[in-house]
């Protein structure tokens, strides 16, 4: 459903996709690797991520392949070595707790791009980083922002709950914009946010759903990535119709019942445009581009849209018409989402989304 | 002619091989129907080897069994139980935890559908009992009996699974002397009702009191088969060591018997060891010494005697400072080490040969320098300057394993390829030579062979001789007669008797060991 | 604290007990054969993967329990070769044998895994009992995962107390050396044992993705629960029944974290301290327990038949 | 010394071989050129400068917590806590990394930081140390356990106590104060000279030292060594420690390394890995330097197969675990006094 589907691309090979030295000028593709923390079927960030991969332009000539799950340091680094050293010319790593070992693949690969995210980098970080890296980075918040509209309209009990696993500033921002997407609509919300501290014990995911659920939730958003499945387990078991709202993917095909709607980070947008961006030789200053950073939001990617309500008789016409009010909004930037720095409030602190005064933002 | 009914258990050229070391060598043994049948042979001699290879433990490389004169070849115990043969192990194989009953039916338990038939296994274990005229609580724990209860245990597990051909390995070994006197009326018992009984012992006493024949083996090989009125204690020390005649003295006579004499005069040296009023718990918790006192002075020899259990082991260790003590002192050479670590004790000069010398003596898998050096190194001597001494290590071992003949003398090779006898005489080696105050030995002739035993008495007697205080403990009690100036005997973590050697009375001895009143 | 709160902690203890108990069982099961199966982790995880496995491609929860336990058998022979004949020491044996787990589940659910979506096994109110107040639900209207682990805890007790093989996997682990001369195969014993206990805990992982993964497989979803196992059954003395209660109290422990984060006063605590404090407990409760001996054969491999 | 030597390496030449054939087998089954993939192994391990500049890296972590499982084992002690011990080194190392003022000379910093290191191991290996020694635990099951707990305890020191900018590493150390690195290519840095003379130091403590001794004597004979006058206590305790330490340098190798910061996901298994590496030494410490090389290489090279052959790099710790199971099963490698 998201953008970039393009013209029928002619095969040859564009002039301009050598972003690197050596292999490029003959008629070789642009090949790319993507390093992720999940499998490329796992139904969410990473399937997200590796479905992007087929909505590269054709025309650009991109051969890519795709890596996960990894999860520590060394392993990022081995990988991005080994596609490194067999001619790969750019190597995207979506994960943002990999920032140290992007930045040693880039410097010992000066010829190779590297690009990791989701990141904030600072400007002394951006500073510090090598020609050829570039960071990206995602405004979640935007998307559970418009998730917690759908929860706030959608709540009989005006209590809704996210499990999430760890407790880092990317996960945080996002049950802190569910809610104060769910305050810009109804006052009268409160959340329970709980968190697990693994994204792989559907056990413990599931426990924690049960109790926000006991509590008085009724809708639920997963910042927990597989162990979703946990939250599906409780709400199907829940006393009351209670509703879950996964990430990346669209999980309605998972749990019929129980899926409100998911939150689409377009993260296949994405990685296309990434890509692109490389194989066009904008990446890193370089090569004649100077942008190391590129942040997505809904207002320039459609970060954060929400997947088809499959016919869901929650929703209805009024909240529908609501939400694109909403969604109108924030794409004209009447409504602006808090980031994760600033002055004020950043949003990936505890509690930011139950104080923060939703007038003040737009609402 | 007369035709003679087949014998129970007829062994045709076994042989077992452990590599190029052939432990059997085409071994015949006769075992006829209603007898007992004692193999004789020292350690190593191969009579383990014979007995587990008819048990089914492992196959005989070449040589064929006849069980009541058909062929049979066993793939494990179940086939020859199977065949009616039952053996008890050198070591017990019982389940502590596990009821008499459990324990006796163990796998041939009555049962339906997989449940267990609990109340029939026990009538049925309890009229085994009644026929042997065992008087058991077949629900109580193997773990709470004695050690001659157990023994018991072991023997109603083969008559309950029909065995008529016993085969025993050195079934007395652990027991005291009025246990053995049992055993041997219900090997008699047996023998009556139609039982063979195949025998192992070191013992010769026993084996003149029982035996209908005698096989002896040397080195695997069978030396010689003789029949009731063929032997005596000489002629079988004579033909299981190959030398012309042994005096049976040596050996160890029966209590009050013609004994190399203990000294004459009694010694009155200091007193080197001395423990009062001691009580210790053993492993399980339970009182093991209570208020013991006793003490040895130098150049004298006190046996301790008792029934194994009755805290001859917790005596050594708290004297080693391996147990804590809970109350009372104990006092080497006058100082007082109560509560002292095993290193510091040892400091003052203690030597200990320990019962399990394998366990305890020695550590198998290291080299002979290594554990000759054990004591030294512990006691942080043998290096300079932070530095282990091989070198000044490596000369001593030499000049140890010549003094000892330690045998093979390879100064590389494991403690634990040594065999028993000689693994000893390196415990030995290690203990005495350091000029010792006090030594303390456990049994240090369990098991061996009439030579090794020798030479370990003339050990101990030495550095008694020397000066050295020690205290024997043993469960053998011809050994205690034969070396000890004066005995005691532990009963209950007590010591119940303490006579010198030359005024010692059998009866009176002999009842204390079971806990009997005393008049010495 | 109300009633809720009280009914919701009682129903989460019991349902994150589940899987526990299973490996604690089969952990049990291996070690009174006298084999320490540090492999348990493993087993739990390679049930998990299959029973998803087959849901996946749109197979019935029967069929998903049936692979589970397959899987659990065949990790059980394998274990069975590897600790049994050919005497591989048992706690690096078992080291690897999680870590080949791991790296198999992880590769072949990339690989093989189906689209098929199915959800949790189904509960089962008993009626009646379940409308009692507070303990009704949490005893009484459980997924039928978790009622089965608590059947097999007694009935595990009962087998080991009052069965043949019982009495002689206990043989087995106390005294191998009893059971060889009184010809029964101690191999064959442990052999069992270990094909017994793999698939008991093979259904732990069974069991957590049905009562907790809505049908489906996360990578390393086991999460450490077969290492709380080994804990649990030192503490248990090998006493299933032993085992039900301490997983239960395990079970609450953990259930307490997530009312902490909801509770006012409780919420200034760290997470990660909820997190670890099942496994602190643990090692209290392992160091307490100090007296507690494995049957003497554990760990020992038998050289015998 | 030779003799021994090859005695050694033989059969692991020969089991190295039949697992091989183990894994050509499973190749084939599963559809891939096994020789394909193994010299994409091969060139993933050792294929250029970088590679092997990596597997040296590895290697020196692994040869870390191969100590860390070795020191102990030879007492006949089963640490398997060194995933947690190495965790709690690279804490230690990076808190004093961090906390230690910019005035002191980066040289004494990076000295200070692999000290605390190495303390911060030792301290959490007493803990199962010292609960054998005086409480009777069960060492292996307490080591195992705070495995968890020294992750989780690390995850907090990432998230809450020094986070940097994503929350999911601490704050990175400056670059002067990180290990010097000694060959550019991979990032080998001196650490690897560091755990060659740790593996030396404790290769000449077994052979000339009274502590070595002891523990050999305890691992070997136990109760014969407590008759002698050996403390098993103090061995229990100080195996422990010096393990602990082992792991813990290895944390602080990682941490003090190329990136400079503790990540939450710190160690692929390494402190798990370690254990094989032990044994498949033998529990001969200068064996654990090939060793660990074997296994890094075996864990860098598996990185390989994806980009090669399609494979999940996954299967990496699948062979490794078969391999070690294929040594142990056919008995190369052997812990020796097991039998009690
Ligand atoms: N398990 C074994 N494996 C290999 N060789 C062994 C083993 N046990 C003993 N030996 C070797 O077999 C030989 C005979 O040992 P054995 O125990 O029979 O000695 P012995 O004749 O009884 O001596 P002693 O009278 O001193 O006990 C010894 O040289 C010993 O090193
Ligand atoms: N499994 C084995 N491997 C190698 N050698 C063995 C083995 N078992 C026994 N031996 C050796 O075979 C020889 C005979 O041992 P066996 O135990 O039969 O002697 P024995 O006559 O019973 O001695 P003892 O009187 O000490 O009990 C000994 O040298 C022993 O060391
Ligand atoms: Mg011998
Ligand atoms: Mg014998």
């Amino acid at each position: 459903a998201c953008g970039g589907s393009s013209d029928a691309g002619s095969t040859g090979s564009s002039s301009d996709s050598a972003a690197s030295s050596g292999s490029s000028s003959s008629g070789e593709p642009f090949k790319v690797v993507v390093l992720s923390d999940g499998a490329a079927n796992d139904q969410s960030w990473s399937n997200s991520v590796a479905d992007g991969l087929n909505e590269i332009d054709p025309s650009l000539d991109v051969e890519s392949d795709f890596v996960g799950p990894l999860t520590t340091a060394d392993e990022y680094q081995q990988q991005g070595s080994s596609y490194a050293s067999n001619g790969f010319d750019m190597i995207l790593i979506t994960n943002g707790g990999q920032t140290s070992a992007a930045v040693q693949i880039a410097e010992q690969f000066p010829d190779v791009t590297v690009c990791q995210g989701p990141i904030s980098p600072t400007e002394d970080d951006l500073a510090s980083f090598p020609s050829n890296f570039c960071a990206w980075n995602l405004k979640q918040q935007d998307g559970t922002f418009l998730a917690g509209v759908v929860a706030g309209l959608v709540t009989q009990t005006d209590v809704i709950g996210s499990v999430a696993g760890g407790e880092f500033p990317a996960v945080v921002r996002q049950p802190e914009g569910f809610i104060l997407g769910a305050r810009c609509v109804n006052p009268d919300v409160t959340i329970d946010i709980q968190y697990t501290g693994s994204f792989s014990d559907v056990g413990a995911a599931q426990a924690a759903a049960q109790t926000e659920i006991a509590g008085g939730a009724d809708v639920l958003l997963s910042a927990v990535d597989s162990a979703v499945r946990g939250l599906y387990a409780a709400a199907e078991g829940a006393p009351r119709p209670t509703f879950v709202i996964p990430s990346y993917f669209d999980s309605y095909e998972q749990a019929p019942e129980t899926v409100l709607t998911s939150v689409l980070y377009n993260l296949n947008g994405i990685t296309a445009d990434l890509i692109a961006k490389g194989a066009q030789g904008e990446l890193g200053d370089a090569d004649g581009g100077d942008e190391q950073y590129f942040n997505y939001d809904y207002a320039n990617l459609n970060v954060g849209e929400l997947a088809d309500f499959h016919g869901n008789a929650a929703i209805t016409p009024e909240i529908e018409a609501k939400l694109a009010e909403i969604e109108g909004k924030l794409r004209d930037g009447t409504i602006t989402v808090p980031g994760e720095d600033g002055a004020d409030m950043p949003l990936s602190e505890n509690g930011a989304g139950s104080t923060i005064d939703p007038a003040s933002i737009g609402c | 002619m007369v035709i003679r009914p087949p014998l129970a258990l007829e062994l045709i050229g076994i042989t077992k091989r452990y590599g190029s070391f052939t432990a059997n060598d085409s071994i015949d043994v006769r075992v006829e129907a209603g007898e007992v049948h004692v193999l004789l042979g020292e350690n190593g001699a191969g009579k383990s080897t014979l007995l587990n290879t008819v048990y089914g433990h492992q196959r005989p490389d070449s040589g064929s069994i006849l069980v009541n004169g058909r062929e049979v070849a066993f793939a494990s115990p179940a086939d020859a139980l199977a065949a009616g043969i039952g053996m008890v192990h050198q070591h017990f194989s019982l389940v502590d935890s596990f009821t008499v009953a459990q324990n006796v039916v163990l796998g041939d338990e009555p049962a339906r559908g997989g449940l267990l038939q609990s109340a029939a296994a026990e009538r049925a274990v309890q009229a085994t009992a009644d026929r042997v005229g065992w008087d058991f609580d077949v629900r109580r724990p193997v773990g709470e009996l004695a050690v001659s209860g157990q023994q018991r245990v072991e023997i109603l597990k083969l008559l309950h699974r029909g065995a008529r051909i016993l085969l025993l390995d050195e079934p007395t070994a652990l027991l005291s002397p009025t246990e053995i006197d049992g055993l041997l009326e219900t090997l008699d018992g047996l023998r009556a009702s139609g039982c063979s009984i195949v025998l192992v012992t070191h013992k010769l006493r026993e084996v003149t009191a029982i035996a209908d024949h005698v096989t002896v083996i040397r080195h695997g090989q069978v030396r010689q088969v003789l029949g009731r009125g063929e032997f005596d204690e000489g002629v079988l020390a004579a033909a299981m060591t190959g030398r012309d005649r042994v005096e049976p003295a040596a050996v160890g006579a029966p209590a009050g018997g013609a004994v190399t004499a203990p000294r004459a005069v009694a010694p009155a040296g200091d007193v080197l060891l001395e423990l009062s009023g001691v009580s210790a718990r053993s492993d399980a918790g339970t009182p093991a010494l209570q208020d013991l006192s006793l003490h040895v002075r130098a150049g004298e020899i006190v046996g301790l005697a008792g029934v194994e259990g009755n805290g001859q082991h917790e005596l050594v260790e708290a004297i080693a400072g391996l147990r804590p003590v809970q109350s009372g002192r104990i006092a080497l050479g006058g100082t007082d080490v109560t509560g002292w670590s095993p290193r510091r004790v040892r400091a003052t000069g203690l030597g200990v040969v320990p019962a399990d010398r394998r366990g305890w003596g020695v550590v198998p898998e290291m080299t002979l320098v290594e554990n000759l050096a054990l004591n030294e190194v512990a006691a942080g001597r043998d290096r300079r300057g932070g530095v282990l001494q091989w070198r000044a290590m490596r000369r001593r071992a030499q000049q140890l394993v010549s003094d000892y003949d330690i045998r093979p003398g390879n100064l590389d090779a494991t403690a634990g390829s040594l065999s028993g006898g000689n693994m000893q005489k390196l415990v030995l080696a290690r203990e005495l030579s350091a000029g010792p105050r006090v030594v303390v030995a456990s049994s240090p002739t369990w098991g061996l062979d009439v030579g090794a035993v020798e030479a370990v008495h003339d050990r101990i007697r030495a550095v008694r001789d020397a000066g050295t205080a020690v205290l024997l403990s043993s469960l053998d009690l011809d050994e205690v007669l034969a070396l000890a100036d004066r005995v005691l005997v532990i009963y209950r973590g007590r010591i119940t008797l303490d006579v010198p050697r030359a005024e010692l009375r059998d009866d009176g001895f002999a009842l204390a060991m079971i806990g009997g009143s005393v008049a010495a | 604290m109300n009633t809720v709160v009280l009914a919701t902690l009682l129903v989460i203890a019991i349902q994150l007990m589940a899987p526990v108990l299973w490996a604690s069982l089969g952990e049990i099961v291996a070690e009174r054969s006298g084999v320490l199966n540090i492999g348990t982790e493993g087993c739990l995880l390679l049930g998990a993967w299959a029973s998803a496995l087959v849901l996946s491609h749109g197979q019935s929860l029967f069929v998903a329990l049936v692979a589970g336990i397959g899987v659990g058998v065949l990790t059980g022979g394998l274990l069975a070769v590897l600790y049994v004949w050919r005497r591989v020491d048992q706690i690096i044996g078992g080291i690897m044998v999680n870590l080949l787990a791991l790296g198999l589940t992880t590769a072949l659910w990339t690989l093989l895994r189906g689209d098929e979506t199915s959800g949790n096994a189904p509960s089962l109110p008993i009626p009646l009992l379940s409308d009692i107040p507070v303990v009704g639900e949490a005893l009484f209207d459980q997924n039928i995962f978790v009622y089965a682990s608590i059947v097999a805890a007694v009935a595990l007790f009962f087998v080991l107390q009052r069965t043949r093989w019982g009495l002689r996997l206990r043989a087995a682990g106390e005294a191998p050396a009893a059971l060889d001369a009184a010809g029964v195969s101690v191999r064959r014993l442990r052999v069992s044992g270990l094909v017994v206990g793999s698939a008991l805990a093979a259904l732990g992982g069974t069991t957590l993705v049905l009562t907790s993964g809505a049908g489906s497989f996360v990578f390393d979803m086991s999460a450490g629960r077969g290492f709380i196992a080994l804990g649990v059954v030192l503490l248990a003395r090998w006493n299933p029944l032993l085992a039900l209660l301490i997983t239960a109290v395990f079970g609450l422990l953990q259930a307490l974290q997530f009312q902490a984060q909801s509770i006012g006063w409780l919420s200034g605590v760290p997470t990660d301290v909820w997190i670890a404090a099942p496994y602190v407990v643990a090692i209290i409760a392992v160091a307490v327990a100090h007296g507690t001996r494995y049957p003497r054969a554990v760990g020992v491999a038998w050289t015998g038949h | 010394m030779e003799n021994a030597l090859r005695a050694r390496a033989l059969p692991v030449v020969g089991s190295v071989a039949m697992s091989a054939v183990l894994v050509v087998l499973l190749l084939l089954a599963s559809g891939v050129n096994p020789f394909a993939a193994i010299s994409a192994l091969a060139q993933g391990a050792v294929g250029n400068a970088y590679s092997i500049g990596q597997t040296l890296t590895i290697a020196t972590v692994l040869a870390f917590t191969g100590l860390a499982a070795c020191v102990p084992f030879t007492a006949k002690l089963w640490n398997v806590g060194g995933e947690g011990q190495l965790y709690m080194g690279a804490v230690a190392s990076v808190l004093t990394g961090l906390s230690l003022p910019d005035s002191l000379p980066s040289g004494v910093v990076v000295a200070l930081a692999v000290v605390a290191g190495a303390l911060g191991g030792a301290v959490w290996a007493m803990i199962p140390g010292l609960l054998t020694a005086f409480v009777g635990a069960s060492e292996m099951i307490v080591s195992l356990l705070l495995n968890f707990v020294a992750i989780t305890a690390a995850s907090f020191v990432v998230t809450t106590v020094v986070p940097d900018s994503s929350g999911q590493g601490t704050q990175r150390l400056p670059r002067d104060t990180r290990l010097e690195t000694i060959w550019p290519e991979g990032g080998v840095n001196i650490s690897l000279v560091l755990v060659v003379l740790v593996v030396t130091a404790v290769a000449v403590l077994w052979r000339w030292s009274r502590f070595g001794f002891a523990v050999r004597a305890v691992g070997l004979g136990r109760d014969s060594a407590r008759l002698a006058g050996f403390s098993t206590r103090s061995v229990t305790v100080s195996t422990f420690a010096v393990g602990g330490a082992a792991a813990g340098l290895g944390g602080a190798a990682l941490v003090l390394g190329a990136t400079g910061q503790l990540t939450l996901g710190l160690s692929a298994d390494y402190g798990f890995i370690g254990v094989a590496v032990a044994l498949v030494a033998g529990l001969r410490p200068l064996f654990i330097l090939p060793s660990a090389v074997l296994f890094a290489a075996l864990s860098v090279g598996s990185n390989n197969l994806q980009v090669a052959v399609g494979l999940p790099k996954d299967l990496g710790s699948v062979l490794v675990a078969v391999l070690v199971l294929a040594l142990l099963a056919t008995h190369v490698i052997r812990l020796r006094g097991r039998a009690s």
